[in-house]
């Protein structure tokens, strides 16, 4: 597997790199809004500062012609305990234009946040935005369609928030088990 | 139900002309009935719930209703070691599980930065190939029985059989397999592994000849299929689809050749694309002739590796396993191909634990029925049970 | 109108085709499918013709590596408790009492050779709950746990499904874990007396401490 | 024709023979017939069914009951009948429980014309052909019945879709008839059958000895699957789609009657098919030379005889058509009935005038 290493090895640096030019274009549009490029080798990342200005960064990324990251191809909630916010991760490539991808992380408050809706942009999201709803409780502003996806509509709780507690009972069936 | 108003729900009629053009006629005087499709119903493939309303049989609007086989894999993995979480990917995915594990360990070794014995590499393609033919198998067999053939899918479980028998004999178990671990293989092939699957291979071809005939060239079948459920490419791209689908819609785009991983970059195979003049592009049969002609080119992939696999006398798989799975303080988003589409892993690690802070699992099929609502537009009934086994879901997969 | 004809043709013959296809199979009733098992050299010379298998009566082998029943050979079990960590669904119990030094020989040593030092009076699987991943197999030190090939165990009762393991019986468990209790007693006391005689003569003897409560359990 | 004289003596004579008050005869004429097509029907049918399907995709079928399953199906039936009768609440009673046995009634009073050998029929009526293509059609009205009073929503797309259906095919099927009936003049069916034996067998069917035959035959088959609800144009009970069509809410004997029926019918089209165009009970075999085989295997037990076999030949292709099909959508059913047979059956009908004006 000696080549396949050295040629991971080669890759993986090239990758970070045109990630790196794709989010200079979108610095240099957005500027400050956008925080600094996290050159992690398995999933290089920028974060939206400014969150109110996701909605125009994803609309940008989605149809500039330099970049044309059509694609999403997963939204993930996260919970950070110790920051005390909740995020989302998005991970954007560009099918059959280019070979950049690219993670944006966008961050909310823990309690009551909420983050813009990217649904209009790429439909990927509205589900995947439901779900992360559902699972840790941000909501998603302008979302056409904001309901629980996986839980029971009156289910209590955000079930993958780190300090999630079981409800006790569930129409009268004993929840943990 | 956003978009129409109920009063003018009650005064609209949506019809799909010969040209799948929607036509929307207003001021007839119509009621719609709600339908409730499932979660206990033949054709949504296990416990997936459409809300239909309908005009006579024309589907106005369906909205899916997801969450029946919910299982918290999400939550099972903060709780459960690197290794642990394995058995519970099988289960997101049950008709692919090599596949899956395959890409949830990828994803590990990703964050580990550890090197994997090139044999291994090959059975591994070898087995997510054979797990991908098995669940295309199906896959078509169950569209048939949507559609009222009830033959095909017998035969088609029947070659199942033997995929799932060859499985058992390397990992011991049937459709659970537990068998690529993160960093190798629970255990090598047996010795005589090579020329029963050279057999298969024999065995199989003939009956996909077989079985394209019976099903896929079907008048009915092609009358049934063609044109309904057409989805551009552009559109497909932006929700997301992937895997056959995406293919189906004409996008040339296979993450085992765009996005390689394991040992694909070195094995000879055509990204399956539909064939314009057979079908439209984008339609249902497109996406089933595509799951046809992916089983040819899985074989051909599987006869490839066989030639091209390293022998290892006393090959030890469990050489390059960690003892103790605990990867550096970050995250990682890897993916794999696998039989319904992209499957990736986002998983963060803070670098203290062995469980993982988050693991997401992106499912394939997830995201491609999140079209279904678009696709079921105007659609009549058994043409929305076409599209719905054309999407080829798996709730384990969509509900985690 | 042509495309009309050649609508009605291609249904036809296609209509024809398969029925065809399916008559050969009806035809092909005659033969049956063998009941070889995928590690037999001739599996796919036998795989023509119906391939039912009736269950009970005729089986599918499942092959030797074949991960179905958690079998533990209790005679080979050192009570690491690796597999109980270890399990993902949790469906193991195992409790152990350390060997006190004079039952050594009598506990015994594994087929390995290795001095096992814990009585294991809990080894609870249970296989309703298993869901056969084999993570237990792969980490046990002596290869005592094992998936055994015999797919079909279902029992009419649940209960049956909690498989019991444990090398000593409850009054024999009471008895190891009094002799342990008392060991560590008489350690405690002696440990004790040699402070007081070595360090501080000064100082007050500790009252030697009586039979704890829950003391001395479960080995650790 | 000496045959023509014999013709139904033993159910006349049957139907004159009364003990003391009792018509016992008219009782073993009606029932005979109806016994054996119910025996048939629920055991054989559906045993033979299960079995025919599972030859072709490569299983056993039911083996467990008596050697070789045999027994299956009578276990089936011990099984529906201790079953819980169990009517909706919401549905509505009368037309629920009406539903089935108008279906059940209505495909076993075509059995009256039906002949079984030359020598035994219900009643030859002279408008038998008509009657039985009138009283095939009663089915519809318990499809409607039962699918509308089952007050589901999954029932009642079923009936409206068989109504569609049904009433649609029945203009093919009939035109195709009557093309038969063109070629023996006559619409009896007893007349049909005597029209079309004779020393050489199966030379003398009209599906052989007509040039134009075989496109009503076609027709006729055609549609009579669709008048049967079989695959490929099951689409009133279409169990993927509509979970089990009109039937959705029955269970127990009720569901077993819906099950009677539709063997009990599928039996009867393939009479029909096989006495118009192929001769009932005449003898297929021809006599060669001095070998008289025509003459040895006619007779009023070889015509039973020949007419089950024929409509067993008949229900068997049914069932491959079944095992082998997808399933077509509602509109092109439609598609095939009015676009396609329809014009075909004029056309066919035109042609046979033609024919028997200037053979």
């Amino acid at each position: 597997m000696d080549n396949g290493m050295e040629e991971a090895g080669n890759i993986m640096p090239a990758a970070v790199l045109e990630s790196k030019a794709a989010y200079d274009i979108i610095r240099g549009r957005f500027g400050d809004a956008v925080s600094e490029f996290d050159a992690n080798p398995t999933m290089p990342f920028f974060e939206v500062a400014d969150a109110s200005k996701w909605v125009d960064i994803a609309l940008f990324m989605r149809d500039d012609a330099r970049l044309k990251f059509n694609y999403m191809a997963c939204l993930s909630g996260v919970d950070y305990m110790e920051q005390e916010q909740l995020g989302i991760v998005c991970n954007l490539e560009s099918i059959g234009h280019y070979p950049h991808r690219i993670a944006v992380k966008v961050k909310c408050r823990r309690e009551g946040g909420s983050i813009p809706s990217v649904a209009c942009v790429w439909h990927t999201a509205n589900w995947h935005e439901r779900e992360a709803y559902d699972m840790y409780g941000m909501t998603f502003e302008g979302h056409p369609d904001l309901r629980r996806i996986l839980c029971p509509e009156d289910w209590t709780g955000f079930p993958l928030r780190k300090d999630y507690q079981v409800q006790e009972t569930y129409h009268g069936i004993k929840v943990p088990y | 139900m956003q978009e129409l108003g109920k009063a003018e729900l009650n005064s609209t009629r949506i019809i799909r002309q010969d040209d799948n053009r929607v036509v929307i006629e207003k001021d007839l005087d119509t009621e719609y009935m709600v339908l409730s499709m499932g979660p206990q119903h033949p054709s949504t493939h296990g416990v997936l719930r459409l809300e239909c309303i309908t005009d006579g049989e024309v589907v106005v609007e369906a909205e899916p209703y997801l969450g029946y086989l919910h299982r918290c894999f999400e939550k099972y993995c903060e709780k459960v070691d690197y290794p642990g979480i394995v058995p519970y990917t099988d289960r997101m995915d049950y008709l692919a599980g090599m596949n899956t594990e395959m890409a949830y360990c990828m994803a590990v070794e990703k964050m580990l930065d550890i090197e994997i014995p090139r044999r291994v590499e090959f059975i591994r393609v070898i087995v997510s190939e054979l797990n991908r033919i098995a669940s295309h198998l199906v896959a078509i067999g169950t569209y048939g029985i949507d559609l009222g053939a009830f033959t095909p899918f017998l035969f088609c479980f029947r070659d199942r059989e033997h995929i799932l028998n060859l499985l058992e004999w390397i990992s011991g178990a049937r459709m659970l397999y537990n068998y690529i671990w993160i960093g190798g293989l629970s255990y090598d092939v047996p010795a005589d592994f090579k020329k029963r699957l050279s057999e298969f291979v024999t065995y199989f071809k003939p009956k996909t000849v077989e079985l394209q005939k019976l099903l896929t060239e079907n008048e009915i079948f092609v009358k049934r299929t063609k044109g309904i459920g057409i989805m551009p490419a552009d559109v497909a791209i932006n929700y997301g689809w992937s895997g056959p689908m995406l293919r189906g819609s004409g996008v040339d785009w296979d993450l085992r050749r765009n996005d390689p991983y394991s040992v694909y970059p070195e094995l000879d195979f055509k990204v399956a694309l539909p064939d314009p003049k057979f079908c439209d592009i984008g339609d249902c049969l497109a996406r089933h002739v595509v799951r046809a002609i992916e089983m040819e080119e899985s074989l051909k992939i599987i006869e490839q590796c066989l030639d091209m696999m390293p022998g290892v006398d006393g090959f030890n798989s469990r050489v390059a396993i960690p003892k103790k799975v605990r990867p550096k303080a970050g995250e990682v988003y890897s993916r794999a191909e696998n039989p319904r589409g992209e499957v990736g892993f986002y998983i963060v690690s803070d670098g203290k634990s062995t469980k993982p802070l988050r693991c997401k699992a992106r499912s394939s099929c997830f995201v491609n029925l999140s079209a279904m609502k678009d696709l079921s537009r105007g659609q009549l009934i058994p043409d929305l049970v076409a599209i719905i086994g054309s999407i080829d879901i798996v709730l384990g997969e969509v509900d985690r | 109108m042509s495309e009309y004809f050649s609508n009605i043709k291609i249904g036809a013959t296609t209509i024809a085709t398969g029925m065809a296809i399916t008559f050969r199979h009806f035809l092909n009733a005659v033969k049956r499918k063998g009941d070889a098992g995928i590690d037999d050299a001739d599996y796919f010379k036998q795989v023509d013709g119906l391939c039912t298998l009736q269950y009970p009566r005729e089986v599918v082998p499942t092959p030797t590596i074949g991960r179905y029943r958690l079998y533990n050979d209790i005679e080979d079990c050192i009570g690491c408790c690796q597999c109980e960590r270890a399990c993902p669904v949790e469906c193991i119990t195992i409790e152990t009492i350390k060997t006190t030094a004079d039952d050594l020989a009598a506990c015994g040593k594994t087929s390995g050779g290795q001095q096992k030092r814990f009585w294991v009076p809990v080894f609870d699987i249970d296989v309703a709950k298993c869901m056969t991943c084999g993570i237990c197999v792969s980490v046990c030190p002596t290869d005592c746990l094992v998936h055994s090939p015999v797919a079909d165990f279902s029992e009419f009762d649940v209960k049956n499904m909690m498989y019991h393991y444990g090398n000593l019986s409850k009054i024999e468990a009471e008895a190891k874990k009094r002799k342990l209790d008392e060991e560590k007693a008489a350690k405690e006391k002696a440990a004790a007396e040699a402070i007081a005689r070595g360090e501080a003569p000064a100082a007050k003897p500790k009252p030697a401490p009586g039979p704890m409560p829950e003391g001395g359990q479960a080995g650790e | 024709m000496s045959q023509s004289i014999s013709l139904n003596t033993w159910s006349d004579a049957l139907s004159g023979f009364n003990l003391g008050w009792f018509p016992l005869g008219l009782v073993i004429v009606a029932a005979v017939p109806l016994v054996f097509i119910a025996l048939y029907a629920l055991t054989y049918g559906v045993y033979g069914e299960r079995k025919i399907s599972a030859f072709m995709q490569d299983r056993l079928g039911p083996m467990e009951v008596g050697p070789w399953g045999l027994l299956q199906t009578l276990a089936d039936i011990l099984k529906l009948l201790q079953k819980e009768d169990i009517v909706p609440t919401a549905a509505d009673k009368f037309l629920f429980v009406i539903g089935p046995l108008i279906m059940f009634v209505g495909s076993f009073l075509a059995f009256v014309v039906l002949p079984f050998g030359p020598a035994f029929i219900g009643a030859d009526l002279n408008v038998g052909l008509f009657y039985a293509v009138g009283i095939v059609a009663l089915e519809v009205v318990g499809i409607l019945a039962s699918g509308w009073g089952s007050n589901n929503k999954w029932a009642l797309y079923g009936a409206v879709r068989s109504v569609a259906q049904i009433v649609s095919y029945e203009i093919p099927a009939s035109i195709a008839l009557l093309c038969g009936a063109m070629m023996a003049g006559t619409l009896s069916m007893q007349q049909f059958c005597v029209a079309q034996s004779g020393p050489y067998g199966f030379m003398h069917y009209y599906l052989f000895s007509n040039p134009i035959a075989w496109l009503p035959f076609l027709i006729y088959f055609i549609a009579s699957l669709a008048e049967t609800n079989r695959a490929p144009f099951d689409i009133p009970e279409a169990e993927s789609e509509l979970v089990a069509g009109f039937f959705t809410e029955y269970s127990g004997m009720k569901f077993a009657m819906f099950f009677l029926a539709e063997y009990g019918s599928m039996f009867m089209v393939s009479g029909i098919i096989s006495i118009v165009f192929l001769g009932g009970w005449a003898s297929p075999l021809p006599n060669i030379g001095s070998f008289a085989l025509n003459t040895m295997t006619s007779g009023p037990a070889w015509g039973a005889f020949w007419i089950i076999m024929k409509g067993f030949f008949f229900i068997f292709v049914q069932m491959w058509l079944r095992w082998t099909l997808p399933r077509l959508r509602v509109d092109q059913l439609m598609y095939l009935c009015w676009k396609v047979l329809t014009p075909f059956a004029f056309v066919a009908f035109v042609l046979t005038a033609v024919w028997e004006i200037y053979k």
